[in-house]
């Protein structure tokens, strides 16, 4: 087997419902105390075309999906054919007894038979899945009867019957398929895909508006803002366009509201004037930008990590930014969370780097716990300071470079945002003498963000031959693949960046120059973050590791190339 | 209010007798009149000459970016509900780069006032048509005229429904006064469309060219008769009518959020006991 | 004296004609021979304020524009107190004899005697600047002559009356100002600023089609095209937005039109989706991109140097482009042309990074040999190629990257042009290994762009001690700041890089390891291009010297702080 | 023209009963009936689903950005007046991202025909509300019903004075085709709204839903009468009329540039005399 755990693969057509099983069956594991790791491939269609929803489970913490297909279930012939050869050793694939294994291992559900109408085939192989995989039967039951139970008691019973007519049918044919072994994970840990994550992070830290416009893979945060965060006390618009959505954001964080902007490479490209006038207007605000392979529209569902120098340079003249790349669900939430605290500390723009593979891939994880967070700065609520009727020293001329923040309508003195170059006041100038102290006094915050960035994770050995270093999401994988490596008895180490910008070369130069090989893992073509280190620290990686076909990095894909 | 409290500004940097001089003493006079504290006021605007109000008046100030006006304006009343918006900025910034957000503020029905400068020209950029600029006028940039059909702001406005619309023009100080307060005191988007003549740029539709043709409304008019409306919003020629040209009662965005009936966004605390929740039902 | 030849100065309110006397003295001494560097430093604003227009005037070739003034015309009092502490020894100021010259040694001129009527004092200044500073005379009336021509004799006749008796009037006054030396220069020359040889270039090239939205200092590039490239067969669109103005350029080149787009870094940013869409398309685009300071509205009419990390990213996902960056009037020229037949090439976006400084400064400038000039690429506008009513392989998959591009109507096959991942046909596709193909082959063009790329220009001593590096309009100010530390006894070279993407280390790297110390000049805060550099190559170099007060360069800024 | 000549693509991206396919399906019609060759049709999109038509007929074509069609769809007329322009997308395109550049095209007037396969909801994005969703309508982003006042293309083109207004339906064949035709035959820029049903995510305004409320104009109604036009383009309820709205005369801009007059820019070679004089312009 060339992963630990198993992977399960649902692949159809949009529209067969492959999504519903899959969401079932992961959110049953997940109950059950297994550790997951979903990846969603799917086609910019509605209806038809292929998709495969992919669930790697395992009883021990993993951090990447797998490519090997332990269990398939094909919902139509295509699926077989295109996968047949990427079974594991063992693998079965899982379909209708009308369809063709082509020769595979296959167990063929009568699905005529058990399910009594084809609304019904969801919970028919969810059936089997979970009779096949040993998956503790009361938990999947209750999940059935938590799905339909909107839907009345008939319902909920006919999908009773429907489940365990499957399990019974499957039980039968335990054999074609190892049971999964027990879970050892915490029971009562959320189904969390990152976007979710995000939106939760948003939340805790009080995020109260977000504008947006719907696009792949960055929609589901605005959404899950709405669906759920709604309740909470945030207004979410959806703008007429990017330009719109972002240009609201400045005017919400400019009337004292948290903000965030979610959207993806095209649409963020047209927010880069706002970004420009955010640095200068001094005004917070959180953007994530969740990256699909481009240019244009290029792959509108899949995944990349190519648009670190868009949100490296976005915007005209010079101001400073900080960009977080989360590696985990867990870090979507706490840099988001985060992220709200530094765009108010240092009232510049701060992003959310993500991209589509993490956007979609839930995980087991644990309910955050609230309390332990650190406090989200605030902007000046209170109603003295400056004086009555006037404009009060918005961008007053400090050391830090940061001004007091007040906000219009809390105080009686009067708070002037602006777009030019200005006096303390906010008021335009064309002095070239406070034309250098604004600059200078923006730039200086650069290095207070730069005081307060996170150093790269470091895992596995401490001092080894060979150093992997990547960002974002593809910590997970290019770490597995480094345990694959240490297994064949290498000297294998990850660093594993969760900020991009600013770096502290302190944090990482010495540990660079100390390895024996240097291979920066990147998902793009030019190697962005490679490119990047040797711009701030003139350090030059030996080589780069790059993919950039849309679809994500696994471990197995990593090693052969690493080994 | 006494009007000093907006403080006057002689130092603009706008040229001697362009209409903008007069529409901020209208605005100075309208708030006043309204008794408006300056910090409960927010003022909005994107880019050129008109735009730079916000530098001359004290009130709170939000100077965006050219045609970006109306985006930040909304969001601001959208998060705090206690502040009356009012967005100016010029025909080139509202019609032009930002017609977008013109047509889509007018469907989102926040309650704020949006005064249009319109000068028929883009005067910061010195000349070029502008969207209002009329068919086979000459300019710098159209030295054979004007090609496009001008943009008729009313016509459009009244065509959406707009829940306010009103035209003026800055030679007439009274008019411009009424209408700016009956714009801030609906609740809803107001659109005045006011002339404002730049006496750089624009050599046909001066101050004498509007003075001439703009005449108000008969007393008698009614302004929630669209079809009405749609025809008042046609003339555009020897006689240019002003006055408020059409409203409806629909009511605002801002009204119709329940989170916003408990006032400002920014100070409500994080519902820290709903989150929890929230994160239990993603178990 | 801190400069060579002599600093005219002509100061006052917008309005007040400081243009119009400016531009007529220009065009006397390019037409009696002179070299000329002229600056022009404008509000952000249409009446009052304060302007000047900077003639720097010298009987040999000279490069950068100076800072002491040897004559002041002071149309105001507010001109005198402003400047009168940067006049040179022995400097004057000429003014109206009403004003007040604060001390400073002054012509005070009876403007009310000399000039019947206000609208005559532009002349009268003109006739008292010719007379006093010697120049021709024929030239001078001949100029008058001709700027009134078209209002008639009479006007002609009350002209020529006033440059007569203002003439007179300061020849009892030339004493106090030495006349200039004789020129030197050829006659003939065109009096011509930046944009106006942008302009000019993209018309030698061909240019058809230019859309545009009015944007200082890029305005007009367009405005050229209008009131004079009309008539050579020009289509000059004004658009809504900068977004339709991009997109509308890919229309014209997809249709087979050569198209120009102007503009500056705010209208930029809103271009930058545009750009994107242009890689994935291959679609040629020529973008002006002149810089003003930032961030956002910034200081819309000075200069900067800071757009260059926009240029080079701008757009989401990864493709080729070049950027040139003109150094002189006749760079712009030239590298318009260049830029033409580049991106019809590579068929990939290439810019032309100019800036405000550069946009406005007229300087003496032979016509341009057209018939010189190297041929410009055209699409391939043949009838045959391709299946009659289907589509051909636009985006076949050659070595070069380059596939031919045929022209929609020309032909009867069919043109797909497409904005996602595609097929060689144009057709959308998700295959991952066609992704791969598609984007190796885009980034495939960028290698033959670097093989053509220009390498820097090398100016002064060979192997110097200190190798000063810079970019774009930087080069006059940095040349002769060189030469004054040369005259110190310092051993100095100038590297000048006018493209500054790709770029080909193998032409600079030996250059910049060999000197002892090597300072990057740059008109920006952060050091944009040393960091590149850094990036490109590793090297680091010994220090920037950044200016970003919306300023230009001067010899003696430069050599003041490199000393 | 033989309508198989344009192909015929069995494997598009949409669901079955899509409205889309029998738009494109009018569309060959239209252009076989009308004769036109495919390599002397530019075939403009967007983003979105109806934005994929260029990928299933054989035209040339040129698939740009979300909202971003008319750009290069009016360049590519001003560039080569010789072609047949033809724009195709959504409603979200049209009336959402890319709704300046549907007011500047409107004023601009290039001969080129729009049209707006209009589904009320953004279908490739997955349901949510489209400018054109009606209020109060739920979908996935508005769980609390749409809020915002919809756009009506047709009010707003008419109001405009837009040179060629007609609505249709995917449901009529003929009707559309007819449509097409003449928008496709009328000098100067021609909307065709034409509602196309989304299956997937507009479960309101559904093939029965348009198929019960269109109703052809009847046969006297007189499309260049602009008040009569103003009134049919506010009917949306139990009856929407399709058909050419209105229409007038204004010349398209294309033929009133003289350049353009001598056939497509691409090939006219530059002219080096003009350009030498011209250079002696600036000595
Ligand atoms: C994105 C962007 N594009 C262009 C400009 C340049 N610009 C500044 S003001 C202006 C037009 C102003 O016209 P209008 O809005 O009518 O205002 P007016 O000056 O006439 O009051 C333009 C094009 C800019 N600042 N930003
Ligand atoms: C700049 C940008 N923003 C957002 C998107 C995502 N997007 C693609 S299609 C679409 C909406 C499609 O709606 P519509 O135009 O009505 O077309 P339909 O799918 O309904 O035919 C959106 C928002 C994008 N591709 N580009
Ligand atoms: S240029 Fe025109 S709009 Fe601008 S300040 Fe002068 S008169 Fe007013
Ligand atoms: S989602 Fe709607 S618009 Fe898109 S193809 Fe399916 S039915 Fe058509
Ligand atoms: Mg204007
Ligand atoms: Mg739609």
């Amino acid at each position: 087997m060339s992963h630990t755990g198993r992977n399960i693969v649902i692949g159809g057509e949009a529209g067969q419902g492959l999504v519903t099983i899959g969401q079932m069956l992961t959110r049953a594991l997940i109950r059950s105390g297994y550790e997951v790791v979903v990846s969603q491939d799917y086609m910019s269609r509605v209806r038809g075309g292929h998709n495969t929803y992919s669930i790697r489970v395992h009883d021990a913490p993993i951090a990447a999906p797998a490519e090997a297909m332990d269990v398939l279930v094909a919902l139509n012939q295509e699926t077989v054919s295109l996968h047949k050869g990427e079974m594991a050793e063992g693998g079965i694939i899982i379909l209708d007894a009308a369809l063709d294994p082509e020769g595979a291992r296959a167990v063929p559900v009568p699905f005529k038979d058990v399910a009594p109408r084809p609304i019904f085939e969801n919970v028919a192989a969810l059936g089997v899945l979970g009779s096949l995989l040993g998956v503790d039967r009361p938990t999947v039951e209750g999940l059935v009867r938590e799905t339909f139970g909107k839907k009345g008691d008939e319902v909920v019973g006919q999908n009773m019957k429907v489940l365990d007519d499957a399990w019974k049918w499957a039980e039968a044919h335990r054999a074609s398929c190892a049971a999964l072994p027990a879970p050892k994970g915490p029971k009562g840990r959320m189904m969390l895909h990152g976007n979710e994550a995000i939106a939760l992070g948003a939340l805790a830290a009080g995020v109260k508006f977000c504008s947006f416009y719907p696009m792949t893979p960055a929609t589901s945060v605005a959404q899950e803002l709405i669906s759920k965060g709604r309740k909470l006390g945030v207004v979410v618009e959806q703008a007429e366009d990017e330009i719109a959505a972002m240009n609201m954001a400045l005017g919400a964080t400019y009337a004292g509201a948290k903000a965030l902007v979610p959207t993806s490479g095209g649409g963020f490209a047209l927010m880069t004037e706002g970004v420009s006038l955010a640095g200068v207007m001094e005004a917070p605000v959180v953007i994530v930008l969740a990256q699909r392979p481009g240019p244009a529209t290029g792959l509108p569902t899949r995944t990349e990590q190519a648009d670190l120098n868009l949100a490296l340079y976005a915007g005209h003249g010079e101001f400073p930014r900080a960009i977080l790349a989360p590696a985990t669900i867990e870090d979507c939430f706490h840099l988001t969370h985060a992220a709200f605290d530094l765009t108010e500390r240092f009232q510049t723009p701060v992003f959310v780097l993500t991209d589509q593979y993490l956007s979609d891939s839930y995980r087991a994880v644990a309910p955050f716990d609230l309390d332990a967070l650190p406090p989200v700065a605030e902007p000046d609520f209170t109603p003295g300071g400056g004086p009555k009727f006037k404009r009060y020293k918005r961008y007053e001329l400090t050391e830090s470079g940061v001004s007091p923040r007040k906000v219009p309508g809390f105080t009686e003195t009067l708070v002037l945002a602006d777009c030019h170059e200005h006096t303390e006041q906010g008021n335009i100038t064309e002095d070239a003498g406070l034309r250098n102290a604004m600059n200078d006094k923006r730039l200086r915050k650069g290095e207070g963000l730069r005081k307060l960035c996170i150093p790269p994770r470091v895992i596995g050995d401490a001092k080894p031959d060979l150093l992997l270093v990547c960002w974002g999401s593809s910590e997970g994988p290019v770490a597995e693949a480094a345990d694959l490596l240490r297994a064949k008895g290498r000297s294998v180490g990850v660093m594993s960046f969760t900020q991009v910008w600013p770096l502290d070369p302190a944090q990482f130069l010495p540990a660079l120059r100390a390895a024996k090989e240097v291979v920066c893992v990147e998902g793009n073509a030019t190697g962005q973050f490679a490119r990047l280190l040797r711009q701030e620290t003139g350090f030059e990686v030996s080589r780069t590791l790059l993919r950039y076909d849309g679809r994500i990095f696994t471990p197995g894909w990593l090693a052969e190339r690493l080994g | 209010m006494d009007i000093e409290v907006y403080g006057e500004y002689k130092k603009t940097a706008w040229c001697p007798g362009c209409g903008n001089h007069d529409v901020m003493k209208a605005v100075r006079q309208a708030l006043a009149g309204l008794d408006l504290a300056p910090n409960k006021v927010a003022h909005v605007s994107g880019i050129g000459q008109a735009a730079k109000a916000p530098h001359y008046i004290d009130l709170n100030g939000f100077n965006g970016l050219h045609g970006r006006g109306l985006p930040p304006a909304q969001a601001i009343k959208l998060c705090n509900p206690e502040l009356t918006v009012i967005a100016q900025s010029g025909d080139g910034c509202n019609y032009g780069e930002g017609g977008n957000h013109f047509l889509a503020a007018i469907r989102r029905n926040v309650d704020m006032t949006l005064l249009v400068h319109d000068n028929q020209i883009y005067g910061l950029t010195k000349g070029q048509a502008s969207p209002t600029t009329p068919e086979g006028q000459i300019t710098k940039s159209q030295p054979d005229g004007v090609r496009n059909a001008p943009f008729n702001p009313i016509a459009v406005a009244v065509a959406m429904k707009c829940s306010f619309v009103a035209r003026s023009f800055s030679g007439n100080t009274a008019h411009l006064v009424k209408m700016i307060q009956l714009a801030i005191q609906h609740k809803g988007f107001a659109l005045v469309d006011l002339f404002s003549p730049c006496v750089s740029f624009n050599k046909v539709n001066t101050y004498g060219w509007y003075k001439q043709r703009c005449q108000e409304l008969p007393e008698d008019y009614d302004p929630t008769d669209w079809a009405a409306a749609m025809q008042v919003a046609q003339e555009f020629g020897e006689r240019i009518p002003i006055g408020v040209i059409y409203r409806n009662d629909r009511p605002s965005l801002d009204a119709s959020l329940p989170v916003l009936q408990k006032g400002p966004l920014g100070r409500q605390p994080v519902d820290r006991d709903g989150l929890r929740a929230l994160m239990q039902s993603y178990t």
